[in-house]
C-alpha cells in the first residue's frame, strides 16, 4: 500500500466494476491498472469495490493474482439446482491434484509413488480437460519424462489468490487423529 | 465387486476392512496406520506389517483376487518384518529401520496429501459452489483491417517476380531497338505542332538502321499513333486506293490538337 | 403492475441478482416468478435490481425473453479493446505490389509484362481494398490504360517516410549491372 491513499472518482469505479463484470475470467491486477488514472491504485479500486459488493448476491474476490466477481458461496445450494453445471472432482482426481500443487514440477511416476497407486487415464484427462493442471516442459532424467504444474485456473477453481496461499507443509504433515 | 472383507485386526475396535474400497496397498496402509490412533511418526512398523499381512491372508482365504501390487507390497513387508526381528548383522538391521523409516515418511506424504485434498475440497470450488458471470461481455474488438509488409518478404517477392520476368521474355543484353506506339506518337505530336500537308507514313518512320521485322514494327506504331492523333482530331488519314500509301496532314482549321 | 406491491425481501433479491449474474442465457421471467415466495411479483424484484443497478458500471437490462446484466453503454467504449491481427498478402498480391512500388507509375499491362505472369482482377481488388495502392490518371496510350502507384498507406505499413527510403533497385539487382 502506499503512504497517501488517493480515493478513486466513480466514473473510475464504474469503470473497473464494469471491466471485472464483464469477463467471466479473472482480471489481471495490471490490466486494472491500465484503466486507472495517474495515482490512483489498483488495490485500493479493488478494495471499495469489494466493500461496495460486500453482502450481496455476487461478491468481488481476489483470487489466482487478479479480481473476479463470484456468486455469494451462501447461495450454492439454491443456485447448484438453477445453473447445472457439475464439475466437481473425484476423491481421486483430488488427490493427485494436491500432488501435483505442493509437489509441482512432478512426474507421473512421483505422483503414482506418493499415492501408491497408478494414474489413470481418467483421473489426468479430468485434470486436463478442467485446465487445472498443464505439462511444464520434460525432466533432464533417463526418458525424459514430463513434469506437470498447476494453471491459474486452478487458482481460480478453488479461489486461491497465490500458491502460497496452500496449506503450509508442517500444518498438513501435524496428526490429529 | 463381489465378497467384501472383514477382518478384525488387534486393536479393541473392530476395524471393517473392504479391500475393493482401498486405491492400493499404501491406502490400506495408511488407513492402518490412522487405526493404531497415534502420531503416524510413531506407529509401530511392525504391528502395522502384521495387519497387512493379516488382511492379505484373510484374502486369500475368501479366494479374492489380488492384483500384483497388493501381493508385492506384502513380499516387501514380510523381507521388513524379517530384517527388523531376527539377530542380524548390525548394517543390516540398521538398512532395515532406514526402509522402515522411509516407509514412515511415505505414509506422512500421503496423509499430508490427503489434508490438501481435503482443505482444498472445502474452497468454495468455481462452477460448483460459486458461478462466475455467465454471459460474459468480450469488449475486445479485432481489427484485420491492417495488412503486414516485412521488408524482406516484399523484396523477395520483387526479386521472384522479376526472375520470372526476365525468364518468360528471354534475357537479350541488347535492348530491343523497337519504334515504340510512345515514341511514334511523341515525334508524330512535335511535328504536327508546326503543321505539315499531306505527308506519307514512310516519312514518319525513324532514321535510325532497323532490320526487316523492326521496320514492320515501326511502320505499325506509327500508323497507330496517326489513328490515335486523328481520333483526337489533331490529323486527318487517308487512303486512296487499297493498298495505296497512307497520307497523313494537320487538321487544316486546327481544331485543338491533343498533347 | 399489481394493486398491492409487496418488496422482495434482501435474501430473494440476492438470489435473483446471483442467478441473473451466473446464468448463461438471458434469464425469462417466469424463471425468476417460480423462485419468488408467494406474492411476490417478478417485474416488482427486475424492478428493485434495476434500480439497485442504475447509474453503476453494469445495468440490469430486459431484453427479448427476460433480464440479464449488461455493461453501461457509456462505458463500452472505454472498455474496447483493439485486437489487431493484420492479414498476410499472397505471394501474388505482394509481387505485384513491389512491382508497382518500384516502376510506378505502371498499367497492368507492364506489371503482367515485368512479373512474366497474367495478373487477375482480384489481386488488384485486394490491393485496391487495403489500400496499398492507388489509380494515378490514365496513360496517353491506346486504350488509355490505368495507371498504378502506391499510397501513403502503403509507405505506412511497410514502415518509411517515402519512396527513396525502399532498399535500392540496384542493390537488388545485382546480375543486372
Amino acid at each position: 500500500m502506499t503512504d497517501v491513499t488517493i480515493l478513486p472518482t466513480d466514473d473510475t469505479l464504474r469503470l473497473i466494476e464494469a471491466l471485472v463484470f464483464a469477463s467471466a475470467e479473472v482480471v489481471p491486477m495490471k490490466d486494472i491498472s491500465a484503466l486507472l488514472p495517474e495515482g490512483i491504485h489498483a488495490d485500493v479500486v479493488v478494495k471499495v469495490l469489494k466493500a461496495r459488493y460486500a453482502g450481496r448476491g455476487v461478491e468481488v474476490v481476489e483470487v489466482a493474482g487478479g479480481v473476479a466477481f463470484r456468486t455469494a458461496l451462501d447461495l450454492a445450494p439454491r443456485l447448484r439446482k438453477l445453473i447445472a453445471k457439475p464439475r466437481r472432482l473425484t476423491p481421486v482426481a483430488m488427490e493427485t491434484l494436491s500432488i501435483i500443487a505442493y509437489h509441482q514440477p512432478v512426474t507421473r511416476a512421483e505422483i503414482e509413488h506418493i499415492r501408491g497407486a497408478s494414474l489413470s487415464q481418467q483421473t489426468l484427462d479430468q485434470l486436463l480437460e478442467l485446465e487445472l493442471i498443464t505439462p511444464k516442459g520434460r525432466r533432464d532424467t533417463p526418458g525424459r519424462p514430463t513434469i506437470w504444474g498447476t494453471t491459474a485456473g486452478f487458482l481460480s477453481y478453488f479461489g486461491i489468490k497465490a500458491l502460497d496461499e496452500l496449506p503450509r507443509r508442517d500444518d498438513l504433515l501435524i496428526d490429529r487423529g | 465387486m463381489e465378497p467384501a472383507l472383514d477382518t478384525a485386526h488387534s486393536a479393541a475396535d473392530t476395524l471393517i476392512l473392504h479391500l475393493d474400497g482401498f486405491e492400493g496397498p499404501m491406502d490400506l496402509l495408511l488407513n492402518l496406520a490412522r487405526a493404531q490412533k497415534v502420531d503416524l511418526a510413531k506407529i509401530s512398523i511392525l504391528s502395522l506389517v502384521d495387519q497387512y499381512l493379516a488382511v492379505i491372508a484373510d484374502a486369500r482365504k475368501y479366494s479374492l483376487e489380488l492384483t500384483a501390487d497388493w501381493l508385492l507390497m506384502a513380499a516387501w513387508l514380510t523381507w521388513l518384518k524379517s530384517r527388523l526381528l531376527l539377530p542380524a548383522p548390525s548394517d543390516e538391521l540398521e538398512d532395515a529401520e532406514a526402509v522402515a523409516a522411509a516407509l514412515t515418511e511415505r505414509l506422512a506424504e500421503l496423509s499430508a496429501m490427503r489434508k490438501l485434498s481435503a482443505w482444498l475440497g472445502r474452497r468454495p470450488i468455481l462452477g460448483d459452489d460459486v458461478f462466475a458471470r455467465g454471459m460474459p461481455e468480450s469488449h475486445e474488438e479485432i481489427d484485420s483491417s491492417g495488412v503486414v509488409i516485412e521488408p524482406g518478404v516484399f523484396i523477395r517477392a520483387y526479386l521472384r517476380a522479376m526472375r520470372r520476368g526476365a525468364k518468360s521474355t528471354g534475357y537479350t543484353p541488347k535492348p530491343l531497338n523497337f519504334w515504340t506506339l510512345q515514341a511514334a506518337l511523341h515525334s508524330m505530336s512535335q511535328r504536327a505542332e508546326r503543321q505539315f500537308s499531306w505527308t506519307d507514313l514512310q516519312d514518319f518512320l525513324p532514321e535510325s538502321p532497323f532490320n526487316e521485322t523492326e521496320r514492320r514494327a515501326a511502320v505499325a506504331s506509327t500508323f497507330l499513333a496517326g489513328l490515335e492523333l486523328a481520333k483526337s482530331g489533331a490529323v486527318q488519314v487517308r487512303q486512296q486506293e487499297a493498298f495505296g500509301p497512307i497520307l497523313l496532314r494537320t487538321t487544316p482549321d486546327g481544331s485543338d490538337p491533343a498533347p
